[in-house]
């Protein structure tokens, strides 16, 4: 097995010697510290957990489910993130919906937030963008804590609902259906083009 | 010969009867020539226009399913031009299909998907609205019928037509309006309804019984035999082998014993199998025992007791290698043969057939058991809602080998009720019944699927079972279980 | 359970007809087109009821006939207007304008209903009738008219508005008329 | 209603007449005047004269009578294809005459329907058929009337029953009335239909001559060919085979429509220039307009330009090598006014609307090229979807049970390839400069 030496070459760090390099970056910290002092240069430090960072938009944490416009859940329960899922944390138990458009949904959706690997994949999966992933990084808590995220708890973050609540509703076109078709006789449709006598 | 004809298929030649199709030579010779609507056990529609080959001398493109083979013919399957015109039948066959994929639960052994894969025309330039039909329609207690999704193969149409005979399905409309359905209220009620799940090519027809329940890609399949009836029909027991669960079961073609079909009573066979329906560990008196001191105690049991004071209760929904087993080490371990009863329910009416496959006797292994018992030199006494013949006995202990498919057997109660009237009862199967709580002892065994054995058909053909992974596994088959009781027998002494 | 012996879904002179339709044919499934024309000419239209009679009463399958009702355009599977006026609209009709026929008479038609002055009349484009050398081609019920212009449309609807209602169309009426009353 | 004006108004009596012979002959559809015009002579010559059935069929063979459905398959040989074995043979009349631009068939039937019935117990006679049918489209309620009429008069006057003419021949012939569907002028749609059942046409192999009605063998012929039998059989092969062209002999019926001055049901000999015909038999366009295509025969030939018609004569071969057909001798003409694109989009409507939706090509294909034109038509068209349109059509061609797919991939090939050009127009202004006409 291939591997990589970390340290430098000790000749190199002998010829220069330890303390010229440690003097340099003394000088470092001691001219950022002076200049943040006399206010100068604004700290990188953030003052967690009073202060929280930032993360990027597209940040990849903690998954949460979208929903349609009329709020219901948009995941079909297709199980596709579940067969992606190198890590085998999802769980879904799938249900018949009364949308005659998509009449599959989950009834549970859980991910076993511990297994997760947060590679993203089921994101990638998702043919109907249901699932993503958000700017939720800080996850810990104690042991007694319930690691499994239920649906519910996957479609209605409370506590996360200010950074990802209006992304939790989905743009992406609807499978709709025209009311016509519902008809429940396929047999005997009503004037289905101009042609009729 | 003259009822022998040879022709060459992509260069390779082939010889057929007179009268067999290009698409029956070229199954024959293991050429793929893709297809929708011709299906070995039905006949032949030629509406899919899929199957398309090339024949030399002929004009057109003709359907392998349709086009007689004759002597000296040369058909091509690969080139460009058949290629193109299996690419377009396909881009025709999608272009008002709604792609429904991820909620379709065909989706992963969806012909339309596998062609797609395979010859598919990757770019669409359909940029129109699709045709809508109605979707999830409820069409019987075991179907639902997506319209939409549906290609008019018309294979559900012809095996209504021609193997259950019921015709309850039509195809109305015409044009690209043409829908499938059946008449308004009027539902599919036969015994053989799930073929047409198994039959539909793509998603329109789903099982309501594996609606939702699981992705195919989740199943391992595994050949087995049906043990719902004395037929034994060949099968694909269906399994998610991460969650030790069975799904369903599909037929498996046997010219000489099921064709392509199974019924719908056989469907759930898997039912029982599965964890939740069986009994996980023996028990006495009530009490979870291990299997040692379970298999101990029947042993001390036989050993204090002589031949005729033993008497067995048989169901014939055990292997013949069980029967033999247990009948061998009993004998060998009371130096004479106990009292054999057979356990027959009274509703049954073995003579019965339906004419396609489904069989009054529900046991699949009468003829077999039978065929162990007379080998053995044994003449059994039948217990068919008379239970006298066994109360007057005189035993002092009833080994009871309970059916493994307790809807066969509907007054499995009343005919339990009678057996712990019984002094000492041991039970050897799976039942979770009240009245099976109350034997002396319960020994749980392996269902069809977990052993290796054979069944003997209604009509003497003998199948051999191939043992899966069992779901509890400290439970052993009978003659598991009676080798190593003989093994204890044999050291106690 | 109903006790009393149901009455026939059909009139008697009907069931004669569906019975000498059914024997006239070699097998009993050739007469399903001809029945239901009996059908339809009697009744204005084809219900589902009819149907259903044709199964129970004569034996034909509502599967097989109703395949065939939905297959062919000239049954009528709703309720008409008493009149019909159905001009083609294939290529030699339609090169003669029958576009503008079918737009005058609808707007003549929803011209009436808008007045409160309803005509009993429906108007549909049809494929080829099949006389195309004197386009545009109309029916109105089974009354063939040529060169149907605009103008003859409307005067045809006119003069059929005037006559006295065709005996199919009164019985529709009056069927309808008695499903809504034991509704 | 009214009985049309005689096509030949206007024109001297010409020699052409073997089917219109009772042109302009007051009461012509009684039997009386039938017979007058040696009406079912041919029949007692068949019957009487010792003909046997072989002798008919190579009579007509010798004729080179040529199925006029469209088709155009010689109608001898087609005979001759049903098995010599006994049983029951049935004889279908297609009388199903829905495509666009036709109009002959009822013709016939406006003139006299004994002619037909006289070929049709003809044809039965030599292919051994007790029963026949003549299979009429429902909308034809008068043509249905005359039929029966005729029918029953055959009955009183002895040529139909279990004893024709005395002869001992056995025949019983009956009207089927269709109820609205082209598909079932498709001869196995028609026997599908015959059957009770969807008008869907049936594979072949079997073909009907051999397993046809209830599988039994069955010749299905166009009303203008039996009805062309008699006058064949009364004056001979040879005098038939005088009209015409070599390998299409006799006449036919040509019914011209669109906006022509004289329109009407014209009996030609094969092999008349398509030009004359047009302008001068019929008088050319109406108003003297510019000719811009023409569809030789029937809604499913494809177009020819007007340049194409230039030197064309009307006969099967000359068609087929101009690349359209001669089809049911239908010529629709269309004018310089008429945008091709709305003609395309027309046509598709026909086609989409009449499709029976049993193979996939055809059920799908033709829902979406009607789906394409009309996007063309609504200004949403875009550069290409012309050659898409021909480039569907295409693989639609040859690929299903029948050659309704064919007739739609006709106009539907040749309209986009021929008049390229106005698509284009379409494409920029979203709007055509010719607005459609009607």
């Amino acid at each position: 097995m291939a591997y990589v030496n970390v340290s430098r070459d000790p000749e190199r760090n002998l010829k220069n010697g330890y303390l010229a390099t440690s003097l340099v970056g003394m000088g470092t910290t001691l001219v950022t510290f002076a200049k943040q002092v006399f206010g100068l240069e604004e700290s990188n430090t953030v003052q967690w957990p009073e202060v929280e960072f930032q993360y990027s938009e597209r940040f990849k944490g903690a998954h949460f489910l979208t929903k349609r416009p009329d709020g219901r859940v948009r995941c079909t329960a297709c199980f596709l993130c579940a067969t992606n899922c190198p890590a085998q944390c999802i769980t879904i138990v799938a249900g018949e919906s009364p949308d005659k458009g998509v009449e599959k949904y989950p009834v549970r959706f859980e991910i076993d937030i511990l297994r997760c690997v947060f590679c993203g994949f089921c994101e990638e999966a998702c043919p109907v963008d249901a699932i993503r992933m958000g700017p939720e990084y800080s996850m810990a808590g104690l042991a007694e804590q319930k690691w499994v995220y239920t649906k519910d708890y996957l479609l209605e973050r409370d506590a996360v609902k200010r950074k990802v609540g209006e992304k939790q509703v989905s743009k992406k076109d609807e499978n709709t259906k025209h009311d016509t078709v519902e008809s429940s006789l396929p047999g005997i449709h009503t004037g289905h083009s101009e042609h009729g006598h | 010969m003259s009822n022998q004809v040879t022709l060459s298929i992509n260069n390779q030649s082939i010889t057929v009867p007179a009268g067999s199709t290009i698409m029956e030579a070229a199954q024959k010779l293991g050429v793929t020539v893709p297809h929708f609507c011709w299906h070995p056990g039905l006949s032949i529609a030629g509406v899919c226009r899929f199957c398309m080959v090339r024949v030399e001398g002929m004009p057109k493109l003709q359907i392998a399913c349709n086009t007689p083979a004759s002597e000296g013919m040369k058909v091509d399957t690969v080139s460009d031009e058949v290629k193109d015109a299996h690419k377009w039948a396909l881009e025709f066959h999608l272009i008002n299909h709604p792609l429904d994929c991820p909620i379709c639960d065909q989706a992963g052994e969806c012909e339309l998907q596998n062609y797609y894969m395979k010859v598919g025309k990757y770019q669409s330039q359909m940029e129109d609205e699709k045709v809508l039909k109605p979707k999830a329609l409820d069409v019987g207690d075991t179907l639902v019928l997506d319209t939409e999704r549906c290609i008019l193969c018309s294979r559900c149409v012809r095996f209504e037509d021609e193997v259950t005979k019921t015709s309850t399905l039509g195809i109305f409309n015409r044009g690209d309006q043409a829908t499938i359905g059946t008449y308004k209220d009027r539902k599919i009620k036969h015994n053989y309804s799930y073929n047409l799940a198994d039959i539909c090519p793509v998603g329109a027809f789903t099982a309501k019984d594996f609606r939702f329940k699981c992705r195919v890609w989740f199943l391992k399949e595994s050949k087995t035999v049906c043990p719902g009836c004395s037929t034994g029909c060949n099968v694909n027991l269906f399994q998610n082998s991460n969650q030790r669960e069975y799904y369903r079961l599909k037929p498996r073609h046997n010219a000489d014993v099921n064709g392509h079909w199974m019924c719908d009573t056989g469907r759930t066979m898997y039912e029982h199998l599965n964890a939740s329906a069986r009994l996980s560990s023996p028990l006495l008196n009530g009490e979870s025992v291990s299997h040692q001191a379970a298999l101990q105690a029947v042993t001390d049991a036989v050993k204090s007791i002589s031949a005729d004071k033993l008497a067995v209760v048989f169901t014939a929904q055990f292997t013949s290698e069980e029967y033999s087993a247990t009948l061998k080490t009993l004998k060998a371990t009371l130096k004479s043969a106990p009292k054999v009863f057979v356990w027959r329910d009274e509703s049954e009416k073995i003579e019965d057939f339906d004419g396609i496959l489904f069989r009054g006797d529900r046991n699949p292994n009468t003829r077999g058991m039978m065929d162990v018992l007379k080998e053995e030199g044994i003449n059994p006494v039948m217990l068919k809602g008379d239970f006298s013949a066994l109360a007057s006995s005189g035993a002092e202990l009833t080994l009871i080998f309970g059916p493994e498919i307790e809807v066969g057997y509907p007054n499995l109660q009343k005919a339990l009720g009678r057996f712990i009237e019984m002094k000492k009862t041991v039970y050897f199967g799976n039942s979770l019944s009240e009245a099976a709580k109350r034997m002396w002892i319960r020994i749980p065994v392996k269902v069809f699927a977990e052993k290796n054995g054979t069944f003997v058909n209604f009509n003497g053909v003998a199948q051999k079972l191939k043992a899966n992974a069992p779901v509890f596994p400290a439970v052993k088959s009978v003659d598991e279980y009676f080798a190593e009781l003989g093994k204890i027998a044999q050291t106690a002494i | 359970m109903e006790t009393k012996v149901m009455a026939s879904f059909f009139s008697s002179a009907l069931n004669e007809k569906i019975k000498s339709f059914i024997g006239r044919y070699e097998t009993k499934r050739s007469s399903i087109l001809p029945v239901l024309h009996a059908v339809q000419d009697e009744n204005d239209w084809i219900s589902q009821e009819a149907v259903q009679a044709l199964e129970s009463e004569h034996g034909l399958s509502v599967v097989d006939v109703n395949e065939v009702l939905s297959f062919y355009t000239m049954y009528r599977k709703n309720p008409p207007k008493p009149y019909r006026l159905e001009v083609c609209g294939s290529i030699s009709c339609w090169l003669h304008g029958a576009d503008k026929t079918i737009a005058a008479a609808k707007a003549h038609i929803a011209e009436g209903e808008k007045n409160g002055n309803p005509v009993p009349f429906e108007c549909h484009k049809v494929e080829c009738l099949g006389v195309c050398g004197y386009a545009p081609v109309a029916l109105v019920n089974k009354d063939r008219h040529l060169n149907v212009t605009p103008e003859l449309a409307i005067k045809l609807i006119s003069e059929y508005s005037k006559k006295e209602l065709p005996a199919a169309a009164k019985k529709c009426a009056s069927d309808l008329a008695a499903r809504s009353a034991h509704q | 209603m009214p009985v049309m004006n005689s096509p030949y108004n206007g024109r001297q009596p010409n020699e052409f007449k073997i089917l219109t012979e009772l042109e302009g002959v007051p009461n012509s559809r009684s039997l009386e005047v039938y017979k007058k015009y040696g009406g079912y002579a041919a029949l007692e010559k068949v019957l009487k004269g010792g003909m046997s059935p072989d002798d008919v069929i190579n009579l007509v063979k010798a004729s080179g009578l040529r199925g006029r459905g469209g088709a155009g398959f010689p109608t001898g040989m087609k005979w001759g294809f049903v098995p010599k074995a006994p049983g029951e043979k049935y004889l279908i009349t297609n009388f199903d005459e829905g495509e666009p631009g036709t109009y002959k068939d009822r013709y016939i039937a406006e003139l006299n329907a004994h002619m037909l019935i006289e070929g049709k117990l003809i044809g039965a006679y030599a292919i051994g058929a007790s029963k026949s049918y003549i299979y009429l489209r429902g909308e034809f309620y008068d043509e249905i009337a005359w039929c029966e009429k005729a029918i029953k008069e055959a009955y009183d006057a002895g040529y139909l029953g279990d004893n024709v003419m005395g002869t001992g021949f056995k025949h019983h012939m009956d009207v089927y009335i269709g109820a609205g569907a082209y598909i079932c002028g498709e001869e196995t749609g028609l026997i599908s239909s015959l059957e009770g059942k969807k008008g869907q046409p049936k594979l072949k192999p079997p073909f009907p001559a051999v397993k046809g009605y209830l599988n039994k063998p069955t010749i299905v012929n166009n009303v203008e060919t039996l009805a062309a039998v008699p006058w064949i059989i009364r004056n001979g092969p040879e005098a038939y085979k005088k009209f015409g062209t070599e390998k299409s002999a006799g006449t036919k019926l040509f019914n011209i429509s669109g906006p022509v001055v004289r329109p009407g049901c014209y009996e030609l000999p094969l092999g008349y220039p398509l030009k004359r015909f047009i302008y001068e038999d019929c008088g050319g366009l109406i108003g003297g307009k510019k000719l811009k295509a023409v569809i030789p025969g029937g809604a499913s030939a494809p177009v020819l330009t007007a340049d194409e018609i230039e030197n064309i004569t009307m006969d099967y071969e000359a068609f087929a090598s101009a690349g359209t057909m001669l089809g049911s001798g239908a010529v629709i003409v269309i004018p310089e006014d008429v945008s091709m694109v709305h003609v395309l989009e027309n046509l598709m409507h026909f086609f989409k609307d009449e499709s029976c939706g049993q193979c996939t090509p055809c059920r799908e294909g033709t829902g979406w090229l009607l789906k394409m034109s009309r996007d063309i038509v609504n200004g949403d068209g875009v550069p290409g979807d012309a050659e898409k349109i021909a480039d569907v059509a295409g693989k639609m061609m040859g690929r299903t049970i029948c050659t309704f797919s064919d007739a739609a991939a006709g106009p539907a090939r040749s309209i986009p390839q021929k008049f390229a050009h106005e698509f284009v127009e379409f494409y920029k202004t979203k709007k055509n400069a010719v607005q459609a006409h009607g």
